[in-house]
């Protein structure tokens, strides 16, 4: 079995990496001429494939998610969902999309007509990018690039910018309190983000994704179990820039209509959509990868094509973000940057100190790694846990003002306050 | 450098370059001219990938196209309306010459100077800088990071001050102007 | 074939763009954008100059650039604090106007 | 040094996902700080209580359905009390004690979906709203077993009700009410220690003391505020005085307190229902009065506890068969009377809590 295995392994007809059959093409094209000829063509051709194949991902991955969240989050309200069109409600989301396309797409009179149109194009452009970098297999990456950690966040921190495009261009009021609510709350949330990264990053000594991935399955372990701390403020933070429910300011329906997206409609409005879509499992794919292993599984993915357990964690920690919508209310946005400022980076900073302490002394001593992940591990688990209880203890909301029940009483006159 | 994909890439990016400064200058709107700062940071970022410099790249989209975009937008928003129109001195003439003279000056020196040169392709930028850094740049990566600081107090101090006093603001002009509409 | 001379002439190219709306504009804001399209430029000629010129430690260059965007950032966060602390003043940012040398 | 700003006026509404109908709120802002705010009602005015004076007193009873068409069994209850009391007409036992069954079923339904709109102000996507409406539905569907209509019931009349009640209605009801406490626990567990719930409405939109007083609000606001003033208790109707409840009071005054006041409020209800059904005593529930009341030339005010407050009705008879002045005391309007006083110096996100905290129909406050 084995043998049949290493024979297989890294032929192009060995789809558990789909890397394989693009690199046979590339190297068959190089071959063609006198052997440089065409590599101009191999450049184009691999390009090419790469967009294409994000595109066709993001879309499928859309249409779909639409489906399972609408579905996810009417069972959590106690309703059915859409169960008219196709079997399930299966066709829904081509519903939704070609309900989207016949309306009319209205643009302000008195707004920018022109970084209106462009807004929702532009926003869409960091959630591709950032596909480009996430490693669906071995050898599935788009590009990667060795800065790809940090790469991630740069173009992040683009979005609150299309974010202000869309708000301003609109001419709206409640689309510019969205916009600036979105930047606020942006600027904010990156900086937790950045330090919870870089654990990861201090941990492993890498900073490209795969590099990350071989890290876990050289040593076994799921970062999650060294670095929950990270993992957690990382989801929180990123989850937050997502614009959904616990965070959703920047277009908070209650509030503000729909926040810097209000004037949009036909399928500006759906391209917002589907980069808040987009975004979101942008955010659970690189939660996969940096905490739980991306495409390997505990040598299973010998069997299983890497790319489906990539895809099947991605879309279980999407699981993660639907179930955060549904459940929990809005928080306001000063409580919101109190958070990020005053939970958030005073845990990450923690954090980062303590990694950076961890890895020094298993660097610097050359003590075994069997010795020292486990040890970590447990301390980085208690640390985290003890960190979290003692705040929400000392400066939590519910644990200081409890909530009581109403008072109860019986007689209305006597009772009354002088 | 050479090859099909670097020296297209040049090319395109040069003109974007290029070009998105020069929009900064032509725009009618101070926003578009924001917006066209930032375009102008994203090109020069991937011109800096083209000079194998990634970090640097990924830096610059951070600090300049992230944080320094949204502060300008930022300063923006906080001022006035009205100068946001006229946007020109009468130095239009005389800076474009400066301009000008500059720009040829560089050109020259660059031309007529016999450069050492050499192709030093990074493998992988991150590992050299950290290094670099933290050895013989200690000094001055510290001193940048007071400078941080020191930066972020000023411009505290600088703007902040009170908030917005409610007793006195409620009487102020906003109210009398919704009195006056009703 | 891209080389030196090419990155020298685009980064001198930016530089005078920036220098000139440096001069001309008359919003604060806006000369503070020409400034930084200035640095800018200045970062591309280093970057250039440490991918294509010979030197025993090739990589100052990119270390000069990162301290290069280090204070660019400080400096325009004070930079815009203070427009915004001259509107308060002032009720105005046109640099036209902001002829005293104490407000 | 104050921030000089522009004058940033928001119109907050009438077309707003969240004014609960077409209330608008035009206010200025200062960044998210809400500096002054301008309450403008009266665009779902129908002039219900003018057009009320050129029908019967019968024809009336819809009218009232419309006004706060959440709490409709309500509405005909304190109208037809002031028709009674105008003609002095008494309801048999039967008729009253159906009457505040479905006062009682009513309240439930209502604050359930004053509860769930709160949490829905409050950010949440639309979960709670949910849950609290499958209790809701049952009560509903209890309404249209008896009276045929879920929302617009028209089922009192003059003198009693319209119709007695269905056989399967007893059964259902029981079950309801067996059912409600376990309810009422889950989402006292669900929403009471939510922390993000307590952060958001602790504090906001708190009303002092004296300004409740003063501005005469009724019902969870005024409770909320930690004063025990309920009708039922103060000014005893129908058979109320024949039960054993109490009345939730608040501490603060705040959004959360009228929130806690609601859920306490389903539990008394439950308390008053588990007593009523039981005791449901047999004979007429109606009494005969001519389809066309003429009352004796005169004038009454017939006040009910409604879920929102103190309905009031005063009806002014010149012996005819129509009203002479019919006059409403909406307690959805008076009760957002206030609602400046809670908004200025809060964020827009604030105002949304507060406005969602006082439980206004906008039915019942431009009538």
């Amino acid at each position: 079995m084995t043998a049949l295995c290493g024979y297989v392994l890294s032929e192009w007809y060995d789809l558990r990496d789909l890397g394989n059959p693009v690199q046979a093409l590339l190297d068959w094209i190089n071959g063609w001429g006198d052997g440089s000829t065409f590599h101009w063509l191999a450049y184009v051709v691999a390009g090419l494939i790469g967009a294409a194949a994000i595109g066709l991902f993001l879309g499928i991955a859309m249409l779909s998610l639409i489906w399972i969240e609408r579905k996810a989050v009417s069972r959590i309200q106690i309703r059915y969902g859409p169960n008219r069109t196709g079997p399930f409600g299966l066709l829904q989301p081509v519903a939704d999309a070609l309900k989207l396309m016949q309306k009319e797409a209205l643009t302000p009179l008195a707004g920018d007509k022109y970084v209106f149109w462009l807004a929702p194009v532009v926003i869409f452009i960091p959630t591709l990018l950032v596909f480009g970098v996430l490693p669906f297999g071995p050898k599935m990456t788009a590009a990667n690039i060795n800065v790809a950690v940090l790469y991630i966040v740069a173009v992040g921190s683009a979005t609150p910018l299309v974010i202000f495009m869309a708000g301003w261009s609109s001419n709206n009021k409640y689309s510019l309190l969205g916009a600036m609510r979105g930047i606020a709350m942006a600027i904010s949330y990156e900086i937790p983000m950045v330090l919870s990264l870089l654990g990861v990053v201090l941990f492993t000594g890498h900073m490209d994704l795969n590099g990350i991935v071989q890290w876990q399955q050289k040593y076994h372990v799921w970062l999650i179990v060294l670095q929950p701390l990270a993992a957690l403020t990382y989801f929180i933070s990123a989850s937050a820039e997502l614009n959904r429910t616990p965070t959703d300011i920047a277009e908070a329906e209650s509030e503000i209509v729909a926040g810097y997206h209000t004037e949009y409609s036909g399928m500006k409005f759906g391209l917002f959509y589907a980069v808040e879509l987009g975004n979101a499992l942008a955010v659970s794919g690189i939660w996969a990868t940096l905490f739980f292993g991306g495409w390997w599984l505990f040598g299973l993915d010998r069997w299983i094509p890497a790319w489906l357990i990539f895809l099947g964690k991605m879309y279980i920690l999407y699981g993660a973000l639907i179930l955060t919508r549904g459940t929990l209310p809005r928080l306001r946005i000063d409580q919101l940057l109190d958070f990020a400022w005053k939970f958030l980076l005073p845990l990450a900073l923690v954090n980062v100190l303590v990694v950076a302490a961890e890895v020094t002394i298993w660097q610097e001593n050359g003590i075994s790694a069997g010795w020292v992940l486990p040890i970590a591990a447990v301390i980085n688990i208690v640390l985290s846990g003890v960190l979290i209880v003692g705040y929400t203890q000392t400066f939590g909301f519910a644990r200081r003002q409890r909530p009581r029940r109403a008072r109860l009483v019986t007689d209305t006159l006597a009772a009354m306050p002088q | 450098m050479s090859g099909f994909g670097p020296v297209s890439a040049f090319y395109v990016l040069a003109v974007l370059s290029i070009g998105s400064a020069l929009a900064v200058m032509a725009a009618r709107s101070i926003i578009h001219a924001v917006l066209f700062l930032v375009l102008f940071f994203v090109s020069l970022a991937a011109m800096f990938v083209l000079l194998s410099a990634d970090f640097v790249a990924v830096a610059q989209l951070l600090v300049y196209a992230g944080a320094i975009g949204v502060l300008v937008v930022f300063a923006i928003l906080l001022t006035p309306s009205r100068d946001r129109r006229g946007m020109e001195t009468k130095f239009v003439g005389p800076g474009l010459l400066a301009g000008a003279v500059v720009a040829g000056t560089v050109v020259f020196i660059a031309f007529n100077t016999n450069w050492d040169t050499a192709s030093n392709d990074f493998p992988s930028t991150v590992d050299a800088i950290g290094q670099a850094l933290l050895n013989r740049w200690a000094l001055p990566f510290e001193i940048a990071s007071v400078l941080l600081i020191a930066a972020m107090i000023g411009a505290i101090v600088v703007v902040g001050g009170r908030g917005v006093d409610l007793d006195t603001h409620a009487a102020g002009p906003a109210t009398r102007l919704v009195r006056r509409e009703r | 074939m891209v080389s030196l001379e090419h990155f020298l002439v685009v980064g001198a190219v930016l530089f005078g763009i920036g220098l000139w709306i440096a001069l001309s504009k008359r919003n604060a804001v806006l000369i503070l954008m020409g400034i930084e399209i200035m640095l800018n430029a200045v970062n591309l000629t280093l970057l250039a100059f440490s991918r294509f010129v010979k030197s025993p430690t090739p990589i100052a260059g990119h270390i000069f650039v990162i301290f290069v965007i280090t204070v660019a950032a400080a400096e325009a966060s004070v930079a815009l604090a203070m427009v915004v602390s001259v509107y308060r003043n002032r009720g105005t940012i046109d640099v036209d106007q902001i002829d005293l040398l104490r407000f | 040094m104050t921030i000089q700003t522009e004058p940033f006026i928001v119109n907050i509404g009438p077309q707003h996902p969240s004014t609960h109908g077409v209330f608008r709120m035009r206010v200025v802002l200062d960044g998210e700080k809400i500096i002054d705010a301008d309450m403008v009602v009266g665009y779902l005015h129908r002039s219900l209580e003018k057009l009320a004076e050129e029908r019967t007193y019968t024809q009336n009873i819809p009218f009232t359905d419309r006004m706060d068409y959440l709490s409709a069994m309500s509405n005909n209850l304190g109208y037809c009390m002031a028709v009674e009391k105008l003609a002095g007409i008494r309801v048999p036992e039967r008729g009253q004690y159906l009457r505040v069954i479905m006062a009682e079923l009513q309240r439930i339904a209502n604050h359930s979906m004053a509860i769930g709109t709160f949490i829905n102000d409050c950010g949440a996507w639309q979960t709670p709203l949910m849950w609290m409406f499958a209790e809701r539905e049952k009560i509903l569907d209890l309404f249209e077993m008896t009276c045929g209509a879920r929302l617009t019931c028209n089922y009192m009349r003059i003198g009693g009700v319209a119709f007695d009640i269905p056989d399967e209605f007893l059964p259902a009801v029981n079950g309801l009410l067996d059912d409600l406490p376990r309810k009422i626990d889950e989402y006292e567990k669900m929403l009471m220690e939510n922390e993000i719930l307590i952060a958001r409405a602790r504090g906001v939109g708190t009303i002092p003391r004296d300004l409740a007083i003063n501005a005469s609000l009724t019902g969870p606001m005024i409770r909320g505020c930690g004063i025990p003033f309920d009708i039922r208790k103060a000014d005893p109707y129908a058979v109320y005085d024949r039960f054993d409840f109490a009345i939730p009071v608040g501490e603060n005054g705040d959004s959360y307190d009228r929130f806690l006041v609601r859920m306490a409020e389903l539990r008394e209800s439950v308390k008053i229902l588990k007593q009523a059904v039981p005791a449901l005593p047999g004979g007429p529930y109606k009494v005969d009065v001519p389809l066309s009341v003429r009352p004796p030339v005169g004038d009454a005010y017939a006040r009910v506890e409604s879920p929102k407050g103190e309905l009031g009705y005063y009806i002014v008879s010149d012996g005819g068969t129509a009203p002479y002045r019919f006059h409403v005391r909406a307690p959805s309007y008076i009760n957002l009377s206030v609602l400046r006083e809670m908004v200025i110096g809060a964020s827009v996100a604030d105002s949304i809590v507060a406005l969602g905290s006082i439980d206004i129909v906008i039915g019942e406050v431009d009538r």
